[in-house]
């Protein structure tokens, strides 16, 4: 009891103050950003790309697996910036373009979902299918729970049964194995729910696009509500996307 | 108008003999009203009525005394009757046995004995009739009398049946020796004698030592009969032993031993009912368990005489009498729907039933309303009987003797453990037969039967629903009794008072909660999809908990208390070949006592076996013994 | 061996003669029997079956055949139950029936199978008082799909299977097709909780086999990468571990260690799992001195609050009820099965990759083992490991200079050569294989999780043990789906 | 009157509401907001509702009369001023067997769906029952030995812990010691079961309504949380001296719910559960009390000590 007692005031208190504002360590690859339309610099940049995320003067962050080779081998050209707000309500949003009168990058946005009507912006809960996933997203939406992002305290959580669920959260590219599984889930959760997708692997296939043992055809009739890229996606990105998919975020 | 009853139930037998099933239940209904109404009248009327009927032939006078007790159960048996004829009727038709010839004979036979036992108070004939009763049942028992279990639980029955009334002989003899009167209309039970009845008595009512003949001959009898026999002709052990307890003096721990029984009857009977997994043998144990709930009824009505709380016998009585009659209201019914899914699926194991809530729809509503009623639950029938029971009990906490407040709370524990176990057993036979899906071929291809077969279900369900929302009506009827039993009527008004105030809370709370559910199946939109499975692709009808897993683990506290040999084989190995589990939880009484008892008998008339030799010479030797024995004897004599 | 095989790992080998059949089968059991344990058995797109024996301070052995004649031989899973997993594979991917295989059935489905998931030949049993449970694939909480069929006699688990596939992403295909030095970002996707892990394995491949050798200035940061990775996901365990007893003490504070961790990694690499820190060659992001700095204080704080917590929980008496004697695994189970990691050193089977097949130099590692081989063993050596590895990075910190990202370029793959590697991650043992052809590029990748042997294992340790200490039992293993399925 | 039934609607989500702030704090977390069970249960009203296939008519309508059986038992029950809304000499055998009622019912519903996780959760549940009910009979027993045969709530309000007379506080310390393991086992908390954990095989009661949906869940939430509020409720009356004020009483009520809340927390905070195959032994624990306080009772009235 003791030692419980030490353990529990070294603990202290975790929860990050406000996980909507929070400020991140400059390493993390968020949102990519052009610093300059570059002709040579992105074609070299899409040649070494491993998912084929760019093309042109856009970068399809849909698919980024956020491997840096980009950024690592033309700093002048491209940056990721420390910024985890990065979900967007449609997959076009998470197309990063060029814009010439600007000079800058576009930005992704969320807008509320028109699905989730009153009610559920206090409480909205979770169930998460994981369909060929590599461990990595599942783990991270597991910590947007725990006791420093814990997103509980808006009244977000992850249910046992899809039956107790008001959204989908799928991460992973989808195996054909687990295609029936996927849509017996989505089934199985009453009426009113969105779809959301976690993680390039959910949004694009990711490493995985061409690969013949997938089976994405369900996803491709669905229209989700809410893409969280990432590889894997932040808690915090995950946190935000939800919160502003509630209209919860000003 | 009840001999006119008699006689026309007489008459029934004429068409029996004939097979003429329809015209014998058309006759035992009217008979059946007849009876209902001349009892009826006795009943409320509260006079005693007493007709003599002389017969030439017969040196004595048969004497009918129709007095409160006989009316109350009369009126029992004359409802009781034709819905099981009713049903009976229908049964025969859906399932003719090679017994159904003399069967109806039998059963008219039958009832027509259980009215005499009620109706006789002269020792002999008494006897006479209660032995008939015993003969006819055992006949109608042998309905599938090529099956050999049937025969030989018939005869497990009979010979238990003999044991009993060996013993009620005794204990009648005793009585003739000591008043030198063949009539007991009116003395009064001491001594030795009203043991010996009481026990007597007990076998008929399937009290704790002597009940293992119920859960042998309910499942091989008929459902009609063995909802008879279970609803109404144990009834008449209870009959008996009303009259011993209101006829006698009876020291307190007289009656706590009594007590005892009955509380040991009923833990003993629930636990079976619990772990059984015949159907029908698990309903026979549930009806030892409702005989012990009775008992400990009647136990607290002389307790309370005894130590001058009227309301504790009051309550106790009340208890006993409401109970009596809600058993023999449901208990028929779940014997009815048993057979129902007999016809069915032709299987009575639970583990191989399931999902039959979709082809037995209506089977399954009524034996709903049967399982909630035999849990006490509110708004059922049970309740409003145990309600009154533990009334009693409790107020034995605040008696003055330390003694039997100590009794009181063991028999207060005892009883909500019984209650929560009924409501656990009935929980499981509800849902492992009806709920999910269904776990046997027979089971998923079973049929709705006709009206016929749902006709008196479907009455006695409704009766036992209106007797659990209005109490006050139950006790209307059993109040004559209790008051010429010595019950003052005060006690009985505020008995009723009390009931009205709830039946007043229960019809608000079924109002309240149909209001609820209409408005939630309005206003909410709803869909229908498949079990949530974990996205599994197909369900397995094994995939479902069983009965022998949903008792788990109760079963670990109660597995001292049942003789379960394990039939088992784990799993071998990293790759293991095969695994087979049987469990079977026996009763220690049956399987222990009993079986060893039989061998040691056998043994012992082996013993004699060597005597019969078929020698002619030795034959000779034992007459000349004898012989010898009988001059030696005369001659002892002194002049 | 001949001079051409690289004396430690990652192994290099060129291809020896093939055996005939019968030789191949006989030269396995007695190895086995030498106290050898199969490294890899599998089947090869040349039509061949290659055999990897490992033993401890040795250099593998490398056995190779033709496909039996008539695509079936006796099963070796008879006589030595550690093969049972590798003959079912082979009998997937090539329809080789071992013969006699006690327990032959699809393992994860690969595209285009003609075996259909819904119709897994389940043991079951006739008895009537049993029922069955299916959990999966898609558990109550967020983690990975796998079906588990329990057959239970009420409470107690009488008999559990796994079905698993359900990961099936064609995973070794995408490694095998294209510039073999080009896989960093898949290799790291073979199991997103072991990135570096199974990253580490495929650069030591990769470098074996284009001849490149980093110098130490970056293998140290590796080897730091490889422990900041087990010190983390062995908290996310004891986390999940106390979670599963509703211990909320434990799950809390073990949850913000983790995060602690895993955020330095996130400060060093700009991944909390350490993706994209390593590269085939090198490293990509450095350490540099205030780095090194706030990473040594980080782990100094958090080694201190660890010890407290870890104090904390294994003096519960309520944990210890339930850990203690959960879901036993016998040391002679652990050997058979060839279990590795965790699972094995709990059971007190000291086999560890960085003692028995160290790939780097310096410095003698002796490997933490328990006896009692159930969920307190395990939880309790996950401790352990983490102390263990904390004062391992803490010397490596002390002594280690500024580190600039920095790689060794790479020729082309070297032709006609297969490459071992072999690395201890969190979950145990990893192996990559690789082969090239005549023209350099590879001819097949394998990649040998240690959740592939473990799995089995866990069906049973929850052999009669109660079904509601199933989960508890299952994260005391926590083994990866994706990486057995692939 | 008015005031029990407004109580009766606000407290118990209100209840959970605390219990989980307080395993929030001690886990050191903002956590979820004290009201967040109620908005839960708004949301779930604006569900719509997904029917098992297997499932029959119970599954539909258990949710409704369990939460009406539930409400009604609770209406015997004092919710913050003297007297509850019904009450009758004897009347908590009423109130014991409509929470059995609800019970069954959701059992029943449970194992309509025919899915082995369901039959998991109710062999569980009902199983408690079988040492709940003497239990707490024994407990009315005893107080009824001590102060009469009384409504439910006036045994309790009755009651009046004298701390010169040491058998007063037997009574109540260790009546309510049993009533507040009670309170644990029918309100499925740790550690007994565990609300929180997302693993079908080791729920209790959570299993038990895994296909239960929208407004049908809505309805057995709270339930389950009315049931946890009756037990807080008894216990908290003990404290309630006699010839207080009615608002003294609410005071006294509220206070008392909201430190069983908290207690309850605390409990979570710092156990961890019990095997499951443990749990039934640990159930006799409030019978085996319940018959030790009324064994001290009748020595002390046999004139013993």
């Amino acid at each position: 009891m003791f030692e419980l007692l030490k353990a529990r005031l070294a603990h202290g208190y975790q929860a990050i103050p406000d996980p909507l504002r929070a400020r991140i360590h400059p390493s993390f690859p968020g949102v990519p950003v052009f610093l300059r339309a570059h002709e040579a610099d992105f074609s070299a940049a899409a040649a070494l790309c491993p998912t084929q995320a760019i093309e042109g003067f856009s970068l399809d962050f849909g698919k980024c697996v956020f491997c840096g080779a980009c950024q690592r081998n033309f700093p002048e050209t491209f940056a990721f910036s420390p910024e985890f707000r990065m979900a967007s309500d449609s997959r076009n949003g998470l197309v990063v373009q060029w814009d010439p009168a600007k000079q800058a990058s576009s930005r992704p946005s969320v807008c509320p979902s028109s699905v989730l009507q009153q009610g559920f912006s206090r409480s909205f809960a979770l169930r998460n299918v994981s369909a060929a996933g590599c461990n990595a997203c599942e783990l991270e939406l597991g910590a947007a729970s725990n006791v420093n992002f814990d997103m509980g305290r808006y009244g977000l959580e992850v249910v046992a049964s899809p039956r107790h669920a008001d959204a989908l959260i799928l991460t992973g590219p989808v195996s054909a194995n687990m295609a029936f599984a996927l849509e017996e889930t989505w089934l199985a959760i009453p009426e009113p729910k969105v779809l959301i997708l976690c993680g390039a692997c959910a949004i694009s296939g990711g490493l995985f696009a061409e690969e013949g043992a997938l089976d994405r055809s369900w996803l491709t009739g669905q229209s989700a509500a809410l893409f969280i890229p990432g590889c894997p996606a932040h808690p915090l990105s995950i946190i935000h996307g939800l919160m502003s998919l509630l209209g919860r975020v000003d | 108008m009840i001999c006119c009853g008699l006689i026309l139930l007489w008459l029934t037998l004429i068409p029996a003999l004939f097979r003429r099933s329809a015209l014998f239940t058309t006759m035992l209904c009217l008979a059946s009203v007849c009876l209902a109404f001349g009892f009826g009248r006795v009943l409320f009327s509260s006079a005693p009525q007493i007709c003599h009927l002389q017969l030439a032939t017969l040196p004595l006078a048969i004497q009918f005394e129709v007095d409160a007790l006989a009316a109350f159960f009369g009126c029992l048996f004359a409802l009781g009757f034709p819905l099981g004829m009713l049903y009976g009727h229908f049964y025969l038709k859906a399932h003719p046995g090679e017994g159904a010839g003399s069967h109806l004979f039998w059963l008219g036979i039958m009832m027509i004995s259980m009215f005499l036992v009620l109706l006789l108070r002269h020792i002999l004939l008494f006897l006479l009739a209660w032995e008939l009763m015993s003969l006819a049942s055992f006949f109608a028992i042998l309905f599938d009398r090529n099956n050999r279990q049937t025969r030989s639980n018939a005869l497990y029955y009979f010979v238990m049946m003999h044991l009993g009334a060996a013993v009620l002989l005794c204990g009648f003899a005793l009585l003739y020796l000591n008043t030198g009167s063949f009539s007991f209309r009116n003395l009064v039970f001491a001594g030795l004698a009203k043991w010996l009845l009481i026990i007597g008595f007990a076998f008929k009512a399937g009290f704790f030592p002597f009940y293992s003949w119920l859960p042998k001959a309910h499942p091989v009898a008929p459902s009609h009969l063995s909802g008879l026999m279970s609803g109404l002709m144990i009834k008449t052990g209870i009959f008996g032993i009303i009259l011993v307890l209101f006829r006698s003096e009876w020291q307190a721990i007289e009656l706590y031993i009594l007590l005892a029984v009955s509380l040991i009857t009923a833990f003993n009977g629930v636990i079976h009912a619990l772990t059984e997994t015949n159907l029908k043998r698990c309903l026979a144990y549930s009806s030892i368990e409702n005989i012990g709930l009775i008992g400990v009824g009647l136990c607290f009505w002389q307790l309370g005489i005894l130590f001058a709380n009227p309301l504790m016998s009051a309550l106790g009585l009340a208890g006993a009498l409401l109970h009596t009659l809600f058993h023999s209201t449901f208990k028929p019914l779940l014997f009815y729907l048993s057979g129902n899914i007999l016809l069915a699926t032709h299987s009575l194991e639970i583990d191989s039933l399931g999902g039959l809530h979709k082809n037995l729809n209506y089977t399954s509503k009524l034996f709903l309303l049967g399982s909630l009623s035999i849990s006490a639950l509110p708004m059922f029938s049970g309740f409003i009987s145990e309600f009154s029971i533990l009334g009693a009990i409790l107020l034995g906490f605040n008696s003055h003797s330390l003694a039997s407040t100590l009794c009181s709370v063991v028999a207060g524990g005892v009883f909500a453990f019984v209650s929560a176990l009924v409501l656990i057993a009935f929980t499981k036979l509800y849902s492992i037969v009806f709920s999910g899906e269904a776990r046997s071929e027979a089971a998923s291809k079973a049929k709705e039967h006709p009206l016929g077969l749902l006709l008196s279900p479907a009455i006695l369900a409704l009766l036992s629903l209106v007797l659990g929302l209005f109490g006050k009506l139950g006790l209307a009827f059993v109040s004559p009794l209790c008051i010429t039993l010595g019950i003052s009527q005060s006690q009985l008004v505020g008995l009723g008072g009390l009931l009205r105030g709830i039946s007043l809370i229960l019809v608000l709370l079924l109002l309240v909660s149909v209001i609820l559910f209409l408005l939630k199946s309005r206003l909410v939109k709803h869909s229908r999809h498949s079990t949530w499975a974990c996205g599994y692709f197909k369900g397995s009808p094994k995939l479902q908990y069983t009965g022998m897993a949903y008792i788990n683990p109760l079963a670990y506290f109660l597995k001292p208390l049942l003789h379960s040999p394990k039939l088992h084989q784990e799993v071998q190995g990293y790759f293991p070949r095969e695994l087979n589990y049987r469990e079977e939880l026996f009763d220690y009484l049956d399987k222990g006592l009993i079986a060893s008892l039989c061998r040691w008998l056998g043994k012992f008339y082996g013993l004699f076996s060597g005597i019969q030799n078929g020698k002619t010479n030795s034959y000779i030797t034992y007459l000349l013994l004898a012989l010898l024995a009988l001059l030696f004897w005369v001659l002892g004599v002194p002049r | 061996m001949d001079h051409d095989t690289q004396q430690r790992n990652p192994f290099i080998f060129t291809f020896p003669e093939p055996l005939p059949h019968a030789e191949f089968i006989s030269r396995i059991s007695e190895l086995s029997s030498s106290g050898y344990s199969p490294l890899g058995f599998f089947g090869t797109p040349e039509r061949e079956i290659l055999c990897l024996m490992g033993k401890a301070q040795h250099v593998p052995i490398l056995l190779r055949t033709a496909f039996p004649a008539g695509h079936c031989y006796p099963s070796l899973s008879v006589t030595i139950p550690a093969f049972h997993i590798f003959e079912r594979e082979l009998w997937e991917e090539h329809g080789i029936t071992p013969e006699g295989h006690p327990w032959l059935k699809p393992l994860r489905y690969p595209a285009g199978s003609p075996t259909k998931m819904e119709s897994y030949p389940f043991f079951s049993s006739p008895s009537q008082a049993l029922h069955e449970v299916g959990v999966g694939p898609v558990h109550a909480g967020v983690i990975e799909p796998g079906h588990f069929r329990f057959i239970c006699q009420g409470e107690s688990i009488q008999h559990l299977e796994i079905q698993l596939g359900y990961q099936h992403r064609g995973l070794a295909k995408l490694m095998a097709n294209g510039d073999l030095r080009s896989k960093i970002n898949l290799s790291e996707a073979i199991a997103g909780d072991s990135a570096i892990g199974h990253g580490l394995a495929y650069c030591l491949a990769t470098e074996a086999l284009c001849g490149a050798e980093p110098g130490s200035a970056l293998k140290t940061p590796r080897r730091l990468a490889l422990e900041l990775e087990r010190i983390a996901m062995h908290l996310a365990d004891l986390s999940a571990l106390a979670g599963d007893i509703a211990y909320l003490s434990g799950q809390n504070f073990f949850a913000a260690l983790r995060t602690t961790i895993i955020n330095s990694s996130l400060a060093i690499c700009g991944s909390r799992f350490g993706k994209r820190w390593l590269c085939p060659g090198g490293i990509n992001y450095g350490l540099n001195k205030e780095q090194n700095k706030t990473l040594r204080t980080t782990l100094l704080t958090a080694e201190k609050q660890i010890e407290l917590s870890a104090k904390a929980m294994f003096s519960s008496s309520g944990v210890l009820n339930r850990f203690d004697s959960t879901g036993c695994i016998s040391r002679k189970t652990a050997q058979e099965l060839n279990m590795t990691g965790i699972t094995a050193k709990a059971a007190g089977l000291p086999v560890d990759v960085r003692a028995d097949f160290p790939a780097f130099e310096e410095g003698i590692f002796q490997a933490e083992i328990l006896a009692s081989g159930d969920v307190y063993a395990r939880a309790y050596l996950r401790y352990k490991e983490i102390r263990q590895s904390l004062q391992m990075i803490d010397f490596w910190l002390s002594t280690l200079p500024d580190v600039k990202a920095a790689a060794v370029p790479l020729a082309k793959p070297r032709p006609n050569l297969l490459a071992l590697s072999l690395v201890e991650g969190w979950r145990g043992r990893i192996a990559h294989i690789v082969k090239t052809d005549q023209k350099g590029n590879t001819e097949f990748y394998r990649i040998i999780d240690p959740s592939l042997h473990n799995w089995f294992a866990l069906a049973l340790a929850v052999r009669n043990e109660g079904i509601s200490d199933f989960p508890l039992c299952n994260k005391s293993f926590d083994l990866s789906y994706c990486g057995h399925d692939l | 009157m008015i005031l029990n039934l407004f109580f009766m609607l606000v407290i118990p989500l209100l209840f959970v509401g605390i219990i989980n702030k307080t395993k929030a704090i001690w886990a050191g977390r903002k956590g979820p907001s004290l009201l967040q069970p109620l908005f839960t249960f708004l949301k779930l009203l604006h569900k719509q509702e997904i029917h098992s296939l297997s499932s029959g008519h119970i599954f539909r309508w258990a949710p409704s009369l369990a939460l009406t059986a539930v409400f009604f038992a609770a209406l015997f029950v004092p919710f913050g001023s003297r007297q509850a809304c019904f009450g009758f000499k004897g009347d908590f055998f009423l109130v014991m067997s409509l929470l059995a009622l609800a019970k069954a019912v959701l059992v029943l519903a449970a194992m309509d769906t025919g899915s082995s996780f369901e039959g998991m959760g109710a062999s569980r549940e009902i199983s408690f029952t079988a040492f709940l009910e003497p239990a707490f009979l024994l407990i009315i027993g005893s107080l009824a030995y001590a102060g009469g045969l009384e409504r439910i709530g006036q045994l309790f309000y009755r009651h009046t812990v004298n701390i010169y007379n040491e058998w007063s506080v037997i009574i109540a310390v260790m009546t309510a010691l049993a009533l507040f393991i009670m309170l644990l086992v029918e309100g499925a908390r740790v550690p007994f079961d565990d609300p929180a954990t997302h693993l079908e095989l080791t729920m209790i009661h959570e299993v038990m309504v895994l296909d239960t949906s929208g407004p049908n869940l809505a309805l057995v939430h709270y339930a389950s949380a009315l049931k946890m509020q009756i037990y807080a409720s008894l216990i908290s009356y003990f404290l309630i001296p006699e010839g207080m004020g009615t608002l003294g009483i609410t005071l006294v009520f509220l206070l008392g719910s909201f430190s069983l809340a908290v207690l309850a927390g605390l409990v979570e905070s710092l156990m961890p559960r019990f095997r499951i195959s443990r749990n039934l032994e640990l159930v006799i624990i409030p019978l085996s009390v319940a018959l030790l306080v009324l064994a001290a009772l009748i020595v002390h009235n046999m004139g013993g000590f």
